[in-house]
């Protein structure tokens, strides 16, 4: 497959509106009908740095980020000077003209004939529009979107970018960059992962979200709080994290769908609060957005490496599930089966993600939110036994759930080992009981998990196993590989815990090579699975300087 | 209406004489007193010897962890406002693992009310110095007496103008379960600091010290903040009970449109309004 | 003595005109009228743009997490209190994350001082309220405005009668290392909260508005506790800058026998005590 | 091996002064030169309630728990009847003889006449003693001992134990009960796991030690704040758990060796400030004390549960080591090894033990203290490159170690990514560099890793394997399955990670079965050991009911 995309950069330093201009960029080549991956790569700062954002747009199957650009639009000497290298043999470089930086492969713009200071970036990004041969229009448009709440600012962008086209138009050395055509005619969305995970939340009914502002989740609570005007939604900044955790606990025992998001510091303090959800049978989802530690570690960037203290997270034993998506549509789609799955077994669900994706934009059909019903809160209102008992004995360990002040039927909630009232109890007996009760429920869980994706022609030679966000990439790569005559494929788990082994062991069946992938310097999912199924993986191939992996990462990696 | 409403009876795990006995009875004649069915109740506790009183009547509870009951009773309170919720926990979870918590209530102002046993040690624990031991107060783990201040949590809470503040005493029954109904009742965040002995682990703040000390509160508008501010320093050979500080404010669930249209439990996903909302994305 | 010492010159990463810069320049200038070499200063910090302080000048640091600078700050001059120990961070790490380590410090009063960098918002994460925001502030995660009521750390820490409470103005830089000076020399936890204008963040509180209202405390003893409250909770059209209250009392080393003999870094095991004790267990 | 000890039970409800009793018993009982094994089992809770003080005693190896009493001491009826299905079918029951309960093996102390009411818990002890043939002398002084700062209440005791030891000694049915004669002629100490790990931490130089209340941690702290008025050691209760943490790695950093002490929960608070120690590299020592989980759980019993929270505990990817003491002697050499490791390493160890052992009493030969020298921190007062470089990049990845203010050196820690300096840094290449230094610290702690212990004949064909405080159970249940015929051997693991995988495969490598023993419900060790050795163990003796694994458990699942 000849690869029919163009990759766009868009850098610069912090403050000088690379987000807008990436944004606005994205959502006209998603309107026009074109598919994006979006790549930011920031720094933890407000002003200055250097920072980059990337769109890699085309038609087909585009799915992950790639490493040289064929555009790059350079907001600064810096930006021109580091990210030359990136650029493709028959690349260009986009820069002001005032820039000190000379090269065949530069194209000057007359920036400050185009427009003044405050619309430079967009006249600048215009440029960079006519010369991939997009149109005046829908960029005028998506500018208009952007700075709707401003009429001045949607003005004077707009003029900007008329002139820019026009000086386009006759400017030398921009040719030969045109997207393909556009196959697209349906109407999509520009969601990025965290975007998507309050859409789903959203849709399965959550009614209470409790966040500490921690990058990269952060974006998650910023999108539900702008639903808030017109949406039932309650979107509340706590003091800290624990508080957030046991808020969102609190809403929840009551009937109102919860969730918290944070990164893997805030987490940490969320970790004993995930024990009293297990403990208290409340149900909690719980999104990790992953950026690489320990500690504070590079807030602004991409990892994969808080997957083991994910799983394990918590003192005393409890089941759990632990989701992974891939792609955007993923971060919706298992956002809401993480709702189902905390309401049925009532206790902690992560959803694990990551800055790349969190901050990926993509385009994306509309849900058919039609069909996407939210979660049934509890089980009514009545009691089958009376008196009600919180912790009901069962089969299955799930006990029914009724919510506090909706019946005659009093409901308990408790962090002490307790009888089936949720009274305390140090009796030893009703203590292995309710253990088991609760490990009872792991089964149920383990039942309904999502099994691995099979990517690419069965019995392949080299499979690439994956989990989470570096789905694309792996995709991307092992198709690169067929190209060169490679038989590969790739496994990948949008769901890492509970894991189904036999399933896994009969799919990894045949493959001569297999090789993880991940995000981290530990290979962590294979250590998992060979705990789990005694699989032994020997060939990795892993990244952890903040980066996501891209197809050439891993077909250099692959040698 | 007194005691038309029964809260059952149970065995508690507290020792004989503990001033925990005296604040569940007054708590539940108080519930009586507002005529509160058990099931419209949602008492939220840490952990501790206090925070074992929601296992010692009938009513909804959440019996989370030691320190964190205030985020979950506020959160409590917002999924559904028809509940009436009181946090109950000790000093040390209120004041201690809690601190942060006490502050950020103060100021989110959700409408329950946060009763403290405060018996000035850590009763559970086995008797360790809490934030609200006097200085120099001998335990095992401080052998050389408690070196930090006392924390006041009145005094912060009246320098934070918390809309209600209130200091109890276990030993009257009948007032304290005044100063409960008038807590409860409180529109806003309500703090009831209740002088709790510990027979077995406080010898300093015994029955008979309060006693000696303890006095009503006479003549004081509790709008008056100065004066507020005077009574909740006191401390010494009289001990000021009763309603010290009082303001109406916006609480928590004022600020939020989906909380005007009532509570959250049980309320269906406009579907219409998601579409549009997604939509805002294309 | 001012200027003998030099602290070097660092590239931040803060945005030009933020008002971190000016507090920075006062640091420098305080240590040096101070007298202070820079291995005998250890800056303590949280995350945040404040937090980043200590990387932009000579000294020894630990720039630890978010909200929980305090513990360490203090814990560090255990160890070793011949080291000046000043805790530097942003209004949410000191009041908002790390609020139970603000009120443990006051009661604790270790000889350390604690100089936050008060925004009124969370800087790094991109504008998000903080603790101290005015009540409505609207940003991208309060779209409807800030629900709760600012904090107002100077009455809280006079509530507490806190060792030493002073309030700066990053535009007066003069006036700003006098107080640093002040508060670093006075002996017990000294916090020094600092007005500071974020120019991307925050739109009300501007420059501007800090300049027309800023006013130098005159004619006030800091040891009388009512006028200090009532300087603590003064803001609106005058803002009282300096030295608010003031209290002697022990601090936290005076407690311990071992911290009388000196520092603990480089103490030996005495050898003899511990077979002592460890014969107690026969 | 006939079994030649004799196994002891005071029972009754909390605030009956049990403690006091209990330790007056053993203390008496190892001055007299009898092995002791102390099994407390208390409620949370502190005046009634059913709670016991077990003394197992005798002479030779006397390890663990035993399930079945020779006699028990009940101080009220609900002990006489909870606990008189745990007699030895010969066995005796103690009771006051107001005590409403009647049965052949129960022989009534006239308790009203031998004391009045405040000493009569130590009168009915003392008959009990004369029942074992425990001399009055030693017994009087132990309780002297005890309350030696309340001058009349040791002469009342001592007055109560004489009247008892005359009564006793014309009383009926108190023969055939007799300690064998003791054989231990040396002082020993009378210590429980807690203890020992605050002695080693002393031993090493612990300097300071932060805590926040949580049984059953909370003794590492009262003995160490014990030792404040003579040894230099402060002691300080912080605010909260994480406050305890930051205070001890602002005292490390400073070069005061710290260690704080908690059970899981409070644990769970402390993660984030785990991967800062990691981060900024801080030699920290963590003591984390098991009880039942999830939650608040069973805050007074025991469990095995936190294996793998305290192994993937914190954000972020880094190297520990855990330490699983199984005796007492252990908890004070590996407390010891955990602060060299730390401060070797420069960063987190944790020592992971649990209620039983912590609370366990066992007779111990005094430490050789003369050669149990402190760890010397720091390398001097000269940085050996100038300017000095905190985080120097080195083969071993371990940093040479400068204190503040102790040199012209400026030390920094910081919890972002860092360059060697300290200072923060986005650079990929130096965040790979920080990475690998961080992990490569992890093959000297390898290196350095304390294998498992063999006990029994080599290739036995039952391998018992365990870690931590089921040692003693293991090595009894084994001798008790070989006096049946069976070759057991056990395996038994003080170091718990990192693990030496060639050496653990070539270790097992005979047995015929191979068991895990662990106090949880999942095998986690198990589990563990799968994912780093691929063995894969398939037998579990599991137990989670918050009582200790006893030797007759192991023998019944055995089956
Ligand atoms: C995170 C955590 N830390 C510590 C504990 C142990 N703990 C249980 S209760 C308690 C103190 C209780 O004191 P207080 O809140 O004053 O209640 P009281 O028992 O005096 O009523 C502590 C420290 C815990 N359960 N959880
Ligand atoms: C545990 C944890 N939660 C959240 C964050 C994310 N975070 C970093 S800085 C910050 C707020 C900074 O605000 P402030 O302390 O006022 O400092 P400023 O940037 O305004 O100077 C937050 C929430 C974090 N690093 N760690
Ligand atoms: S220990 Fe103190 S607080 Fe706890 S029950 Fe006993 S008397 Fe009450
Ligand atoms: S965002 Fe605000 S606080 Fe941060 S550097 Fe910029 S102006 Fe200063
Ligand atoms: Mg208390
Ligand atoms: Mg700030």
């Amino acid at each position: 497959m000849t690869d029919k995309s163009i990759n766009l950069r868009v850098g610069g330093e912090a403050g000088q509106g690379l987000d807008a201009m990436g944004e606005i960029l994205a959502r006209a080549l998603v309107r026009q009908g074109s598919e994006v991956v979006v790549t930011r790569d920031y720094q933890s700062r407000i002003r200055g740095g250097h920072n980059t954002y990337d769109v890699r747009t085309g038609t087909g199957r585009i799915l992950a980020p790639r490493e040289k650009f064929d555009l790059i639009l350079a907001m600064n000497e810096e930006t021109a000077a580091i990210d030359g290298p990136a650029l493709k043999d028959n690349g260009l470089i986009l820069v002001d003209e005032k820039t000190n930086a000379e090269s065949d492969r530069i194209v000057k713009i007359p920036l400050q004939e185009l427009a003044e200071a405050r619309y430079r970036n967009v006249a600048a990004l215009a440029v960079l529009a006519a010369a991939i041969g997009l149109g005046r229009e829908i960029l005028t448009r998506a500018a208009r979107d952007r700075f709707a709440k401003a009429p001045e600012a949607a003005d004077g962008n707009a003029e900007a970018i008329g002139k820019a086209f026009k000086w386009a138009a006759s400017a030398a050395g921009l040719e030969g960059k045109k997207l393909p055509a556009p196959e697209v005619k349906e109407k999509r969305l520009l969601l990025n992962g965290n975007q998507a995970i309050a859409l789903g939340a959203l849709s399965s009914g959550l009614k209470f979200y409790s966040f500490y502002p921690m990058t990269p989740a952060t974006s998650i609570g910023l999108t539900l709080a702008s639903a808030m005007k017109t949406m039932d939604v309650v979107v509340e900044q706590a003091e800290d994290e624990i508080a957030a955790i046991n808020m969102a606990l609190g809403a929840s025992f009551t009937g109102a769908p919860a969730m918290v998001g944070t990164s893997g510091g805030g987490f940490a303090l969320m970790t004993e609060g995930v024990s009293l959800a297990a403990m208290a049978e409340i149900p909690a989802v719980i999104a990790i957005s992953q950026r690489p530690g320990p500690a504070t570690g590079l807030p602004a960037s991409t990892e994969q490496a808080d997957l083991e203290f994910a799983l394990h997270a918590g003192h005393g034993e409890f089941p759990r599930a632990v989701y992974a998506p891939g792609t955007v549509e993923q971060c919706f789609h298992l956002t809401r089966a993480a709702f189902q799955t905390a309401e049925k077994f009532r206790g902690p669900v992560i959803i694990l993600t990551d800055q790349f994706l969190a901050d990926s934009f993509r385009a994306v059909l509309p849900f058919d939110l039609d069909r996407c019903p939210p979660i049934s809160v509890g089980m009514g209102n009545r009691a089958d036994s009376s008196p009600y008992k919180s912790y009901a004995l069962t089969e299955s360990g799930a006990s029914p759930r009724l919510l506090p002040g909706m019946s005659d039927a009093l409901v308990g909630a408790d962090s002490d080992e307790h009888d089936e009232f949720g009274h305390i109890s140090e009796d030893p007996e009703v203590r292995r009981q309710m253990a088991d009760k609760r490990l009872k429920k792991g089964e149920g869980m383990l039942g309904e998990a999502i099994g691995p994706d099979y990517h690419g022609p069965p019995d392949a030679d080299l499979l690439l196993v994956c989990w989470g966000s570096t789905l694309g990439s792996a995709i991307e790569a092992a198709s690169m590989a067929r190209d060169k005559g490679v038989s590969a494929a790739v496994m990948h788990f949008s769901q890492v815990w509970p894991l189904r082994k036999d399933e896994i062991i009969s799919a990894m069946g045949k493959a001569r090579r297999i090789v993880a992938l991940e995000g981290n310097a530990t290979a962590q999912f294979a250590r998992l699975l060979r705990r789990e199924t005694g699989v032994e993986i020997k060939d990795f191939i892993l990244r952890y300087d903040g980066y996501p992996i891209t197809p050439e990462y891993v077909l250099r990696e692959l040698g | 209406m007194p005691e038309t409403r029964d809260y059952g009876q149970y065995e508690t795990a507290w020792c004989p004489g503990c001033g925990n006995h005296s604040i569940l009875a007054a708590l539940k004649s108080a519930l009586a007193r507002m005529d509160l069915a058990a099931r419209d109740v949602l008492l939220v506790s840490g952990i501790g010897q206090a925070a074992k009183t929601p296992h010692y009547l009938d009513c909804n509870f959440f019996n989370g962890l030691h320190g964190r009951s205030l985020p979950a009773a506020a959160a409590a309170k917002a999924a559904n406002p028809a509940l009436t919720v009181i946090a109950e926990s000790g000093d040390g979870c209120s004041y201690g693992e809690g601190g942060n918590h006490f502050l950020a209530a103060i100021r989110r102002n959700p409408d329950i009310t946060l009763i403290v046993h405060d018996n000035q040690v850590y009763g559970l624990t086995k008797g360790q110095a809490s934030p609200t031991s006097p200085e120099g107060f001998v335990t095992k783990a401080q052998p050389l007496g408690a070196t930090s201040s006392p924390f006041n949590p009145l005094a912060v809470a009246v320098a934070m103008e918390a809309s209600f503040v209130a200091r109890g005493f276990a030993g009257n029954q009948e007032s304290l379960a005044d100063l409960m109904v008038r807590a409860v009742t409180h529109r806003g965040f309500a703090l009831l600091d209740v002088l709790q002995p510990c027979v077995t682990f406080n010898r300093i703040n015994t029955w008979r010290f309060y006693q000696e000390r303890c006095v009503e509160i006479k003549d004081h508008d509790p709008a008056d903040w100065e004066k507020a501010m005077r009574l909740a320093r006191q401390w010494g050979d009289e001990i000021p009970i009763g309603v010290i500080f009082k303001r109406e404010k916006p609480t928590f669930a004022d600020h939020f449109p989906a909380l005007k249209k009532g509570p959250l439990v049980n309320k269906p996903v406009d579907l219409e309004a998601l579409k549009k909302f997604m939509e805002s994305f294309a």
